[in-house]
């Protein structure tokens, strides 16, 4: 037997024994307990401290609707804070620790507040700490933060984890109690799809807690039954330790399965995994939970919600105290004592605030009808109450039950609110609710047992109806009606000492006064006020209590009164199931360029481009810094010939009779008169006459075109070239595919371009200048006979070429490239040596081409065509687009060759004041230029055409730097393109 | 012959591995050509594919077997199909298929385009719910349905070949990351 | 949410990319008189109702087709799905 | 009642039994000056600044369900001045000038906590970016510090500098962003505008405008018709739907934005993160719970709730900027109703119709714009002119190509 406080019976596995730690201390439970069952086992009492007044708590439910119970579970990078002890199954070599004080749990410092409570009542922190000023954020609110939330995080990284799925079903069945597995039955037997899902580790719901019978035998072996026969449906799936946490649109539920939490470890596999479940019906069949009374004292560790007391009795077979009294204004109160009696557990005491006769049979209880517990005693725990009649009762744990709320949670997600049902003095499910959702059992009001297991199979059965599916006919499982009588009873009006509502955030009925008293009288002010219901366990146990106080002040009803919304999650859900396996180098995927491998085999630097790698620089030998690299790179290329992987550039291939018409409508500058093998540079507009991508497209035949874009904008382009051709001109015979990733493509450029060409372009393909002149493109036979086509394009300013094969090709072609270039010196290049030498020639690229640039603020004012319909041509004529002191695009030099400039600067005029109104545009793009010896940068300046010559400041505040630069035309090398097309 | 050869380099590298149940192999070999139809060239492209690979023309979202070259026609879009098969010269797959249909269709090769994974074996389905939202059941995705999708941010062609057989074909460029997807989800499930 | 394609069936939302108000399709002549307003008038000022809205969707991550999906944005309800290139040449796009 | 720490203590001594309503629950009268449609923390604080900085008290705010229950009651509460155009940063930077000052000014204390902001970048393109953007505040007067991978590492150890997929290269800090009790400021708000005779007037809806011959002399309400002078409306997600009833069209979308609570846990997170390469962004409350979100859904709705998708999307990107939240749990998810325009940039405008003004398109950045947008805006309807700060803030910017857009997304609500 483990611990003091173990009864017989019950369905823990007696046969073998698990040790466990809480707060250090060695203790020992059974297979079948909770952490909180086999803490009650052993008599501990106390386990934690409240948030605000640091208050001694004790276990206060047995399920997850626990504000008390709450531990840091597990070690290290695995500790798990707020983990409630009342749904932790226990495993052997489980550690658990308290939270939530400072000192020991028994002498906590900050219990210091509970002394000064009077002054930390609702909203006492926006009345002051305003004085001095300072003072604010340098002492309280460091003082305040210090004290904030409950338990801590690792602080390292979470060494778990975790995975999704995708379920399909026909119904899908939230709780496996009476009314649930009634309904699986019947839906089962019928043949239909059905996922029958449970928070709890043992199916069955309050059946594994109660002594009622089905079918003539004891509930929990019906339970245990129905559940062997669902397991061996195969279109039936059976989810334990699983919580629907929300719902979402057209029937989609998330669902938390706990995979390896009743573990030592997860040694591998996903610790928890996050369902998506498509059901075309669901039944709420998610029960109710009990609701306590308000009265003085009765946060003490040992107050208990009555029915938990008789699940631990019953289910796990543990006495929750030696002598234990019951406080309750139901019939199902009374159960509690009956069953606690019948375990042997002394019922010292039984006080109903109904005046009436007794609804049970309690041997030795002192039975007072129409009492009130007006106070406890006991410092870590319950030592006895006193009664409104001045009796004083010795006990160790009293059992309250103020009735008990259907949990109606997600019948709300979707905006519904639930509504006040005077016979059940309740909320239940209203109008509103998630479209295809049917509520069965205690979660609809219907509290007994046989009326449970009627509706859950009366659900099921209409369920399947309206999907023109057959559920099993016949008659639902049988049990007798028992009692559930209740009369309504919120808080002992003649407490003496404070009454709790909300345990976890200390919220007592006078704080509920004292908001109405300050006019927070709808319930948000209420809750956002008081902070009422706004704990870890989202106010399950709290708010119908503070709701119908605040009625009471008010002179409302409770229907009036109205109720706060219930969102997702139903029970909180760890960040990092809802993320899966979306984090480190698997957040997102990595795109590789064909040449990856080869470049990473020379050395070669990557960087992130997209969600591509690409080469950004391939340091040598003796190189120690990337300058060093990148400037050998250029010199390399301009001086002799470099090869670039450029396969990212997104590729687009298009045909179709109207083809030519629709690119000349895509792009803004002309397209109706490019010819076939020609090439030609195209300018993009969104509609709003903004600039927003730039490429080349070639013209490989009458009816075939192949587009090229920018490697951020290829997927973005797809999509709009789509919509222009099924939504705007869907008479065009035009048709698009992607071809980015079919095509390794590799930009060949500098002088001796074309001799390297030469050796690998198959001899029958005549690309002399005069043959292959600039803006020229065909399909040419590569090394043999490969395919391949061949552009003659240059973005380096170089005479250049791209070339491109077949990506299976790609890797072999660029070690032939380098091979046939070995006699000139050929250099790899990557994309920093691409953007020195475009900045070099002034090309826009993403810098420039950021969304909030015209064409004409580029240069490109005269690549929008006028005389045709074209994306964005009209809009691009708004007057403050095309003001004469608009911004330029120009270049800019240090007047000082020495100092290097940096992207982000502003421009300012000499000696101007460094404030907003005398901003005059800013540094786009900077580059070392290895030709001129110096830096050179892009940038938009006012009316930078007409400044040609002029010097202003380049101002970099946030760096602390103030450069004197010179405008200067876009293009620094080779103004008139003499070297691409020799 | 010219100085330099190129030789080919399938994206998984010719991967094939078992876990308990399940197999995973690149599906190495196959051709893969779109196939647009010209507006209002639908009956010409039925008359052709019947010519060209003897099969009718599939409705989107179904694949169905040609009757040479073990082609297999996918409906991928309205008015766009893939043509996967066992081109006599992969370097001239585009040329097979135009020679095949004619003017009735415009073709883009697409053969380089995708990683193409065979998964296949009992747990199959187990494996794929950690990844594929679509519905895998018989009765919803029986053999003959083929569907473009996303498992874990990667688009994906799921087809229906077999009981317990499936090809997945996802862009060349992230196969690796495919591939590690793919293979979590199986060895999750499998042991 | 599941959007119910019209030659697909129920796809689930992450296979799709929206662009919005449909009112997209019917875009202005450049010619006409006063283009310049037609044209800001079409692009700023879309239909944005508490109620049914018709809006385009794009299959990115399917069949690559453009729907006109019309959703009730007070409750997320969809009550009807089309293949946008039919909605646009009922409303009289061609060339 | 004046608040301070002698009043608690006084009241503690008492049984907390003498406090007095924060607010009066006056009945409309027929007419005032102004009228203002909605009582969110702009429609507040419009109010607060009519009264205090204007003398103009005549004013009634109608609220159609309970003060502060639009955005400033549902929102990640963050605050900060780190915008980067011309149109946006001086208002901005007004703003955080005026949540500075706040608690004095209003006897109330909101907790405005400046514990700094940093946005992290990933590239050099966000470098360059994040470096013209401090520029662009510092030269408006803000605070902007660039800050390299080391100094992140050095304040937040806690990121993923190992096992990234798009290292951290460093971050853009404002030292003077942080946070505010969002709830707060609607109270502190309303209770100043209350204590200065402005009528605050709960559950009672306009449903529409009365105006004749294009003057606006009225609203509509589910209490009857009110009339006033000034109609001001500033009902955020709303707005399409309200200045409906005056036949406008508006360059606004009503979007959900998703956000998130975790559970109450010691102090983890210092001021606000913001991750350069996802949708993430955390901060941390003085409770102890998690705040965080990302981006909206990107669909129209007024429904306050968003799905699966985007919630999973925001998770991913936490858990690849900061792994060792895993273990937190996510307590509460609401989605807010957001008033997207088409450049991502608000209005603060006289409409076509005389006496009636706009006030909205605040996207998912209305609760740090508050203080000035109810500054501004009191300025605007009390003086007939914009006020300096705010004077790009105008409905007609599309028709002039003078769009206000951070982000270069276009003329795409969803993308802003």
């Amino acid at each position: 037997m483990s611990g003091p406080f173990r009864l017989d019976g019950g369905a823990v596995d007696r046969s073998r024994t698990l040790a466990f730690r809480f707060d250090g201390r060695s203790l020992t439970g059974h297979p079948g307990d909770t952490l909180a069952s086999a803490l009650l086992a052993n008599g501990v009492r106390l386990v934690g401290r409240s948030f605000k007044y640091h208050r001694p708590r004790g276990v206060f439910t047995a399920g997850s609707e626990e504000p008390n119970a709450l531990v840091e579970l597990r070690s290290d990078a695995h500790r798990e804070p707020n983990t409630r002890a009342t749904v932790t199954e226990l495993f052997d070599g489980l550690e658990a620790w308290s939270q939530n004080y400072r000192g020991s749990l028994r002498r906590d410092l900050l219990a210091v507040n509970d002394l000064i409570a009077p002054f930390l009542s609702a909203g006492f922190y926006y009345k002051t700490f305003m004085w001095p000023k300072s003072f604010w954020e340098k002492v309280y609110e460091p003082a305040i933060r210090a004290s904030a939330g409950l338990g801590r995080l690792s602080g390292e990284a979470d060494p778990d984890s975790y995975d999704k799925g995708f379920l399909h079903c026909d119904l899908l069945i939230v709780g496996a109690g009476p009314a649930g597995l009634a309904a699986a039955l019947a839906a089962g037997r019928g043949g239909a799809r059905v996922i029958l899902a449970d928070e709890d580790f043992v199916m069955g719901g309050r059946l594994t807690a109660e002594t009622h019978e089905v079918n003539g035998r004891s509930g929990a072996d019906w339970a245990a039954e129905a559940v062997r026969e669902l397991a061996s449906m195969d279109r039936v799936r059976l989810l334990p330790r699983t919580t629907v946490t929300g719902a979402w649109d057209h029937g989609i539920y998330g669902a938390l399965e706990r995979r390896t939490d009743h573990l030592a470890g997860s040694n591998g596999k996903p610790r928890q995994i996050l369902w998506r479940i498509y059901s075309r019906r669901a039944i709420l069949a998610a029960g109710a939970t009990e609701r306590p009374i308000a009265f003085g004292g009765n946060d003490r560790p040992g107050v208990m919600l009555a029915g938990a007391v008789r699940a631990y009795a019953n289910r796990f077979a543990v006495g929750a105290g030696k002598r234990v009294g019951l406080f309750t204004n139901n019939d199902d109160g009374w159960r509690t004592a009956a069953d606690l009696a019948r375990k042997g557990v002394s019922v010292a005491a039984v006080i109903d605030v109904r005046d009436r006769e007794p609804a049970a049979e309690v041997p030795g209880a002192r039975i007072v009808t129409g009492g009130r517990v007006t106070a406890t005693r006991g410092r870590h725990g319950l030592k006895g109450v006193t009664l409104a009649n001045g009796e004083r009762l010795a006990l160790d744990c009293l059992a309250v039950s103020g009735g008990w709320n259907p949990n109606v949670h997600l019948t709300c997600h979707h905006g519904g609110r639930p509504v006040w049902r005077e016979e059940i003095a309740a909320f239940a499910p209203g109008d509103g609710r998630p479209g295809g959702m049917a509520v069965a059992g205690a979660a609809g009001g219907a509290f007994t047992t046989a009326a449970a297991l009627a509706e859950g199979h009366r659900a099921a059965v209409e369920a399947l109806g309206g999907l023109g599916l057959s559920a099993a006919a016949g008659e639902p499982p049988g049990a007798s009606d028992e009692a559930v009588e209740a009369a309504p009873f919120w808080h002992v009006r003649e407490s003496r000492g404070r009454a709790w509502l909300d345990l976890q955030n200390d919220v007592t009925v006078k704080d509920v006064e004292q908001a109405h008293r300050e006019g927070f009288r709808s319930v948000e002010h209420l809750k956002r006020y008081t902070t009422l219901g706004m704990a870890t366990d989202q106010g399950k146990t709290a708010n119908v209590g503070a709701l119908a106080i605040m009625a009471e002040q008010t002179g409302r009803s409770i229907a009036e009164t109205g109720t706060t919304m219930f969102r997702p999650p139903y029970t909180p859900v760890p960040i990092g199931a809802f993320a899966g396996r979306s984090r480190g180098r698997e957040f997102q995927p990595s795109r590789l360029t064909p040449s990856h491998d080869w470049a990473a085999r020379r050395g070669a630097v990557f960087v992130e481009a997209g969600l591509w790698l690409r080469a950004q620089w391939f340091p040598q030998a003796g190189e120690t810094h990337w300058r060093q690299s990148v400037d050998r790179e250029v010199r390399q290329t301009r001086g002799s010939v470099g090869i670039c992987d450029v396969t990212t550039l997104g590729k687009i291939d298009i045909q179709g009779r109207d083809a030519q018409e629709f690119l000349n409508r895509i792009y803004s500058n002309g397209f109706a008169t490019l010819a076939v093998g020609k090439v030609r540079y195209g300018l993009m507009l969104r509609e709003d006459g903004m600039a927003y991508d730039d490429g080349t497209t070639a013209r490989l035949g009458e009816t075939h075109f192949v587009m090229t874009t920018t490697t951020v904008n290829a997927v973005l382009v797809f999509r709009n070239m789509e919509f222009a051709r099924q939504c705007l001109w869907p008479g065009l015979d035009v048709h698009l595919i992607s071809a980015t990733e079919q095509w390794a493509q590799f930009a060949v450029a500098g002088p001796n371009s074309r001799a390297l060409l030469r050796k690998v372009v198959d001899p029958e393909h005549d690309i002399s200048n005069e043959a292959f002149p600039f803006m020229a493109c065909g399909e040419v036979g590569v090394c043999g006979g490969a395919p391949g086509r061949l552009f003659r394009i240059s973005f380096s300013g170089e005479l250049a070429y791209e070339v491109a094969v077949p990506a299976r090709y790609g890797e072999a072609l660029m070690e032939a490239l380098m091979a046939a270039g070995e006699e000139f010196g050929a250099v790899a290049y990557g994309t920093e040596a691409l953007g020195v030498m475009r900045v070099e020639k002034g090309h826009a690229a993403a810098n420039e081409l950021n969304g909030q640039t015209t064409a004409r603020m580029l240069g490109m004012q005269r690549m929008v065509s006028k005389r045709k319909d074209c994306i964005g041509n009209v809009l691009s004529e708004r007057p403050e687009m095309n003001r004469g002191d608009g911004l330029e695009l120009m270049g800019f030099r240090p007047v000082d060759r020495s100092e290097p400039l940096a992207a982000g600067a502003h421009f300012l005029a000499p000696g101007a004041e460094a404030v907003t109104e005398n901003d005059e545009g800013w540094m786009t793009s900077v580059a070392w230029s290895p030709e001129l010896g110096h830096s050179i940068g892009l940038g938009f300046i006012r009316n930078g055409h007409a400044r040609i010559g002029e010097t202003v400041r380049a101002w970099d505040g946030v760096r602390g730097r103030d450069v004197a630069v010179e405008i200067v035309p876009a293009h620094f090398l080779d103004p008139d393109g003499e070297r691409l097309r020799g | 012959m010219a100085e330099f050869a190129l030789t080919a380099r399938t994206p998984l590298d010719g991967y094939d591995r078992t876990f308990g149940g399940v197999t995973l192999a690149e599906a190495a070999g196959l051709s893969l050509v779109s196939a647009a139809v010209p507006q209002g060239g639908d009956d010409a492209f039925a008359a052709a594919l019947a010519e060209g690979f003897g099969a009718s023309r599939p409705s989107t979202g179904e694949w169905v077997p040609g009757d040479r070259l073990g082609a297999r026609i996918l409906g991928m879009q309205p008015d766009q199909l893939f043509i996967l098969f066992e081109a006599p010269d992969p370097d001239r797959a585009a040329e097979a298929v135009s020679a095949a249909l004619g003017p009735a269709a415009y073709v883009t090769d697409q053969s380089d385009s995708w990683a193409m994974l065979r998964i296949a074996g009992r747990g199959v389905r187990a494996a794929l719910e950690r990844l594929c939202m679509l519905d895998l059941d018989d009765a919803a995705f029986p053999e003959g349905r083929v569907a473009r999708t996303v498992m874990e941010h990667l688009a994906v062609i799921i087809l229906r070949d077999g009981a317990d057989g499936f090809l997945l074909m996802s862009p060349r460029s992230s196969a690796r990351s495919f591939l590690h997807a793919v293979e979590q989800s199986v060895a999750t499930v499998s042991g | 949410m599941l959007i119910d394609h019209p030659l697909l069936g129920p796809r689930d939302e992450a296979e799709f990319v929206i662009l919005g108000d449909a009112g997209l399709i019917d875009r202005p002549d450049w010619q006409a008189e006063d283009a310049a307003q037609l044209f800001h008038d079409y692009l700023h000022l879309r239909d944005n109702p508490a109620g049914e809205h018709r809006e385009l969707w794009f299959h990115e991550q399917g069949d690559r087709s453009w729907l006109v999906v019309t959703r009730n944005t007070l409750t997320h309800e969809i009550v009807r799905v089309e293949l946008a290139r039919d909605v646009a040449i009922a409303r009289g796009r061609d060339r | 009642m004046r608040y301070s720490a002698l009043q608690i203590l006084r009241q503690g001594l008492t049984g907390n039994r003498g406090w007095k309503p924060v607010w009066r629950e006056p009945e409309p009268k027929p007419h005032y000056d102004i009228v203002i449609v909605g009582g969110g923390g702009h429609g507040l604080a419009t109010a607060y600044y009519l009264a205090a900085r204007h003398g103009l008290t005549n004013v009634a705010v109608l609220e159609k369900g309970w003060l502060g229950s639009g955005n400033v009651g549902r929102n990640t509460t963050i605050v900060r001045s780190n915008y980067l155009l011309p149109g946006n940063e001086p208002f901005y930077e007004l703003s955080m000038k005026l949540w500075e000052g706040l608690e004095q000014d209003l006897n109330y204390n909101a907790m405005v906590s400046q514990r700094g902001i940093i946005n992290l970048y990933h590239s050099d393109g966000q470098r360059d970016a994040a470096a013209r953007r401090g520029n662009a505040m510092i030269l408006a007067g803000a605070d902007a510090v660039l800050l390299d991978r080391e100094a992140v590492r050095k304040k937040c150890p806690f990121l993923d500098f190992d096992n990234e997929r798009f290292p951290i290269m460093g971050g853009l800090w404002q030292p003077r962003g942080g946070t505010v009790r969002h709830d707060a400021v609607a109270w502190g708000y309303a209770r100043g505008a209350d204590r200065q005779g402005v009528d605050l007037i709960q559950n009672c809806e306009v449903t529409g405008f009365d105006i004749r011959s294009g003057v606006c002399r009225g609203v509509e309400t589910a209490r009857g018709t009110i009339g006033a002078d000034r109609v001001a409306v500033c009902v955020a997600g709303s707005s399409g739907r309200v200045m409906g009833y005056a036949g406008l069209r508006l360059p606004i979308e009503s979007h959900v934005l998703q956000a998130f609570v975790s559970e109450g846990l010691k102090p983890a997170i210092p001021g606000v993160l913001t991750f350069g390469a996802g949708h993430f962004y955390i901060s941390q409350s003085d409770k102890g719970g998690l705040v965080f979100g990302g981006d909206i859904d990107g669909y129209n709705s007024y429904a306050q709730r968003g799905n699966l998708p985007a919630l999973e999307h925001v998770c991913e990107g936490g858990m690849a900027l900061m792994p060792m939240i895993g273990r937190a749990r996510v307590l509460r998810i609401w989605g807010g109703l957001v008033d997207m325009s088409m450049d991502g940039s608000p209005f603060i405008d006289r409409t076509p119709i005389d006496g009636l003004f706009f006030n909205g398109g605040w996207n998912y950045g209305g609760f740090k714009a508050t203080p000035a947008s109810g500054y501004c805006y009191a300025h605007l309807i009390a003086t007939g002119a914009p006020h300096p700060v705010a004077a790009e803030m105008r409905l007609d910017r599309f028709e002039r190509g003078a769009p206000i857009d951070e982000r270069g997304a276009g003329a795409q609500p969803n993308l802003h």
